[in-house]
């Protein structure tokens, strides 16, 4: 058993560090401009380093699959603080184009996509629908002259939809069809008039989601991706990722490690927080289970870079880690005490904690969603009868 | 046998629930909520409320008041809770309540007319941070004030504090002593708090305040158990209804039994409480020797019950549920000063250990 | 609010006392004899202590519907430990033949089940079949002659089988009819060579229930009750008892005053185990419950006492004791540590619990039912579609 | 990155498992329980697994045995959970470790060979209730031994007993000895227990006995978790099959979704404790510095998770799963063992508190 990826890596790990140190930070110093990032993704892609599964001849590296090399690229880039290249919304829509885009539609997106200058977001739910994407409604329409689609209606849980330039969409586009049919998928530049997006604000106060919103809204006749009335297969789109779960562990492993630090620095009946048993004990629990995560993760990934089968802990990570982040944040909960209700006080970052755990479970599909997909996929039980259409929709938003 | 509201109590409840449905309905919570700046109370509300005589509830007649029993108040903080009503109710309550119970009949008599009626606004300054908010934890001392109050509701707008001292005892504070508040960014906008910090400022004691000050404690752990029972009930019955209307897939969710079953352990976990808190206000009224006990297990269970049902409420909504402008966060919220006002779940635990003997 | 009886109340408890102190113990002294409790019984029907709700016609005391009563009687037979007249099965049979039984069952059965002198068990579960009650597959066909049934299959879940006389059936009489249909309810004597009780030795080594098998079991045809392939109906009679589950609360009470004499009896880290924050909170949580369970059966009865609608909680009440028992039987687990592991120490009243906790979740219906009763019944969730037949089943062995 | 068993590893499980598939399926286990009198283990599956080679795996090849490490014997261990094996196993290869790691050369090549072939029968004396189980809580003390030591393995059967002493050292007992045995009526009729009363009995310190005692003692740990994976993961497979052939109201339960949530949280609570277990093993065998804290976190937490796992899966058979004849209560019973013995949950973690400088 090995928990490093073994010394035939440390070459690499070495060029992709002395490459990161001799391009980033930028020599003007500035982190943050579009320009400097995008300098950056250039060079990496042209190193292989980043969009590894993406063909050169539209903008990629075109690496062979090694999610260990992934790795630590994805470590090496942390560690610096550089640019990932990765865009939510970007890494979603890109399957597609490849899949199902027409050459000139690779062509026109694909490349701009990786480097950032086009930045995408996904319309799929909608107020009333979900995940339940069958119902959805928003329509499109030929125009006359038969040059471009009429786009009208909504689309909500949009990510980062105010920073986005276009947005990839399902819409209805074949008005006699039945509901589970005459769907398409489109591609929209949101930068028009028939285009408002409206921030959802959080619990939190934090923004991160949109309702957008289509009135007469426009889009080329050719911005139809796949075949017209078939978007639903278009969706199915998916690469295999170099991913392994490790860089999806980093945000538990610091809330555990803030967790650790807070129970020091509060106090409970005169003596840090961490020394009171419930709290000792209970974070010690906690730690179990995150062990646990942390484990089986690497067993996870070790499964993947060895081409073997038996990895039922990837399908079920995601709830594992809603689970036990509401449960740190309960931990920290009980050791603020009074703090837990001021917002604009010392420990916001906990109450917003709090919180967040509940929209971890919601954001791409609540818990109830993932605990159908394990019943199925993990536990091998027969399909719902009910969910049969859930399945489908959750495979379109995936 | 009868452990039941009586006429008069259904009453009083209907008279404020019915006074909440026209006048404090989702909508106007929200527009409270989200009114620009430190957060405020709805003076409107108040207003009619105290016309409806809710401040009068315990004062004892003689001094204006309606002369009833804590009952009758924690039933009508359930229906506070119950519309997240963003009144000044606890404070002022529980001042009220300090005066008529540890006033002299001259401080009585120069208080609480004012308070009964709503003409005038007071407010407890109780806690000190972090978690000390029982009389026997309590450090203020001397003939003139110096030092801080934690999370005093209202403070802003009360006309006077009824502060807890050193020695456990209550002493009134008014409104142009020498002290500063600062609002906090609390997350419950319909409730505010503030920090009060007071540099010799004169106070006058209340004649029997250290009779009082204990009493007044455990009322205050009933109120607010009363307000999360009120407010946990609420977030079943909206969750439930969803759930009806809501369809996905074709059917309203209701009929995927994995979410039925969430609801009914929402519902396991709510309704049973009530019977707690019921009894913790009529302990506290008529079986002198149970009150504490009562109190302390009526606050800890509620307040913790009623953050869960929250959570469970956003994810019975979906990603509706986690908006700023749906309904829950605004329960949320008021689930988490009820957790934390007056001390967490686990000291009235302890608390509540200590009583039972063990 | 009063959660007492109230003054009215007194002299009638007076007068039971009286009854109870001169009528039990026996003169003999022999606490167990059936001919003690038979005489006891049936002097307590004639003051009109017992089977209130029987009419005298029936070899009932056919007094008005008074909970209040009722509880008091119960309380007081309780403490004097007079038998309390009530014999599991035999409750549910009773309402049955009130209802649906011709004269001659009526005056055959009933007066002798309420002395005790027949004791009837259930015979409603099969293998295979359970809560589903629609799939039963015991058969009675009549014998050639017509005069009597010949029952062949198996039961099983008949509590006390071993000590009854007589158990109630349902039993498939039209071969030909479809699954929902053809059930009749059959009245047979166990005493016969058709029938063989095997008991069901249950985790804890208990046994509490049987398999009852028939082989050729024959009955008279005139122990058919109601009308012949409509059983269904028949077993949805009820009587309104007076019950008003403040007894139903003595388990639960008995359980936590144990509990809390073993954390204090039981030590952790040199000190009495109750002194451990842990389980001292633990401890605390576990009360809260409890008086929620007090308290809120006193509001449920007296609801009933005063005729109101509103009371939810008696739904509710069988799951919440069940979760509330696994809780305090863990909370013991983690006290008595070691012992834990060992049946034939002094704990092992804390293993049974441990166990049966979970047997009380599977008795008279699983936690799953109770949640699809209250899903239903207080929620007002509509009937889901596959468990439509569920509830009917319910209704037929509530 | 390579954290998988190896193709060695798998060809060892899979040998084990095929053994117990044909020597020890459910009826047999329910035959050797249920034997009248004193529990008993199966003499000729164990020596079946000691051809196999399972109790020479962790002793060095030069006395016989094969020479791996402790993620081997655990994931033996797990196979064994799996099936509830009732074979000695756990007091065995503990002692058997105990004398590789802590005997002399001279005491290794005495003792080793027979263990190693399984042609002797060793177990450990640790447990000295309630609760004290770790080296620092051990107290027999002296030349020969005079004490008591509870819930010692197999202590009846055994040829030799390695016992803790007070100063954490190790001896060895051997049957001839002056010690009484008295068989528990233990809630785990597959792994009998006794009580030992030493009464001045003969006993051989172990050479570096001190150095091997904390080491034992972690490997005990992670042998218990891997037990009640094992155990556990089967429960699971055992509760998910049933589902999907059990009919009710016309077709398989686990078409009802509440059911299947129930079953997805026990596979979320046991899948990922596997890598725990794993862990805890590997560190003993590879990361010093961490074997002692992972090995007390993946006991407790596998342990706690084993014994909740049984009574999920009683829940999702319904009354069948409650009876003696169902294979759920002797999964229950050796959850209950994995629980209690080398101490609970609860003390474990707050050893791996400590170890942790929280």
């Amino acid at each position: 058993m090995d928990l490093g990826f073994g010394p035939e890596y440390d070459a690499f790990r070495a060029e992709v560090r002395a490459f990161i140190a001799s391009h980033w930070p930028p020599e003007d110093g500035d982190l943050k401009s579009h320009a400097n990032e995008r300098a950056f993704v250039v060079a990496a892609i042209e190193q292989g380093y980043m969009h590894r599964s993406i063909p050169r001849a539209y903008g990629g590296s075109e690496q062979p699959y090694d999610i260990a090399r992934a790795e630590i690229i994805r470590e090496e880039l942390t560690r610096a603080r550089a640019p990932s290249g990765r865009i939510p919304g970007n890494g979603l829509v890109v399957p597609t184009l490849l899949e199902w885009g027409t050459e000139e539609q690779k062509q026109r997106f694909i490349s701009p996509t990786l480097t950032g200058d086009i930045v995408w977001c996904q319309g799929f739910s909608e107020p009333g629908a979900g995940s339940d994407l069958a119902s959805l409604r928003t329509r499109a329409e030929l125009s006359s002259d038969g040059t471009k689609w009429i786009i009208n209606g909504s689309k909500i849980w949009t990510s980062h939809a105010h920073k986005s330039t276009h947005i990839f969409c399902l819409v209805r586009t074949e008005p006699g069809a039945p509901k589970h049919a005459g769907i398409s998928y489109l591609l929209i530049d949101l930068r028009q008039p028939g285009v408002t997006i409206r921030p959802l604000v959080q619990m939190t106060r934090q923004k991160e989601f949109n309702e957008v919103f289509f009135d007469n809204a426009e889009t080329p006749v050719d911005m139809l991706v796949g075949e017209r009335g078939k978007g639903w297969n278009v969706t199915r789109s998916t690469l295999k990722h170099e991913r392994s779960g490790i860089s999806a562990m980093t945000w538990p492993l610091s809330m555990f490690r803030d967790l650790v630090k807070l129970l020091k620095e509060v106090e409970r009946d005169g003596q840090p927080a961490i020394k009171d048993l419930r709290i000792r004990e209970e974070l010690a629990a906690i730690e179990g289970e995150l062990m646990s995560l942390v484990y089986s993760t690497y067993r996870s990934t070790s499964l993947d870079i060895h081409n073997q089968p038996g990895d039922t802990f990837s399908t079920m990570r995601k709830l594992y880690m809603t689970d036990l982040a509401g449960r740190m944040a309960k931990l920290a909960r009980d050791a603020v005490e009074d703090d837990f209700a001021d917002m604009g006080g010392a420990r916001l970052k906990w109450i917003e904690r709090f919180m967040i755990s509940l929209s971890m479970s919601i954001a791409g599909g609540t818990s109830n969603i993932q605990r159908n997909i394990i019943a199925e996929r993990v536990l091998g039980l027969p399909r719902e009868r009910t969910s049969e259409r859930a399945a489908n929709s959750q495979g379109a938003a995936a | 046998m009868n452990f039941l509201l009586s006429p008069e109590q259904h009453a009083l409840v209907d008279s404020v629930s019915g006074l909440l449905r026209d006048r404090c309905d989702a909508l106007h919570v929200h527009q409270v909520f989200d009114t620009p700046g430190e957060a405020a109370f709805d003076a409107a509300l108040w207003s009619a409320l105290s016309e409806l005589g809710v401040p009068a509830i315990m004062v004892p007649e003689a001094h204006g008041g309606l002369g009833l029993e804590l009952i009758d108040l924690a039933i009508v903080s359930e229906a506070l809770g119950r519309a997240a009503a963003p009144v000044p109710f606890l404070g002022h309550a529980l001042a009220a309540l300090a005066i008529s119970l540890g006033g002299s009949e001259e401080q009585k008599e120069r208080w609480l007319p004012a308070l009964a009626s709503g003409e005038k606004i007071a407010t407890v300054a109780f806690g000190e941070s972090p978690g000390r908010w029982a009389p026997d934890e309590w450090t203020l001392l001397g003939e003139t004030l110096t030092g801080t109050k934690t999370m005093v509701p209202n403070a802003k707008e009360a006309d006077l504090i009824v502060v807890g001292l050193g020695t456990g005892a209550l002493a009134v504070v008014e409104k142009d002593a020498s002290f500063t508040v600062a609002r906090l960014d609390v997350a419950d906008r319909t409730r505010p708090l503030d920090t009060v910090t007071f540099t010799d400022a004169s106070a006058e004691l209340l004649a029997n305040g250290t009779v009082a000050a204990p009493r007044v404690f455990d009322a205050a752990a009933v109120l607010l158990a009363a307000d999360a029972f009120g407010g946990a009930d609420h977030c079943v019955n909206m969750s439930v209804e969803y759930a009806k209307i809501r369809e996905q897939y074709g059917q309203p969710i209701a009929a995927f039994q994995g979410l039925r079953y969430q609801l009914v352990a929402m519902a396991l976990a709510t309704e049973p409480a009530r019977g707690l808190y019921w009894f913790a206000a009529h302990a506290w009224d008529a079986l002198p020797e149970k009150a504490r006990h009562a109190a302390g297990q009526a606050k800890a269970h509620l307040a913790e019950t009623y953050l869960q049902v929250t959570r469970d409420t956003v994810e019975a909504h979906g990603g509706i549920g986690f908006t700023w402008e749906h309904d829950t966060h605004i329960y949320m919220k008021r689930a988490m000063l009820d957790w934390a006002w007056l001390g967490t779940p686990s000291r009235h635990r302890q608390r509540a250990a200590d009583l039972a003997g063990w």
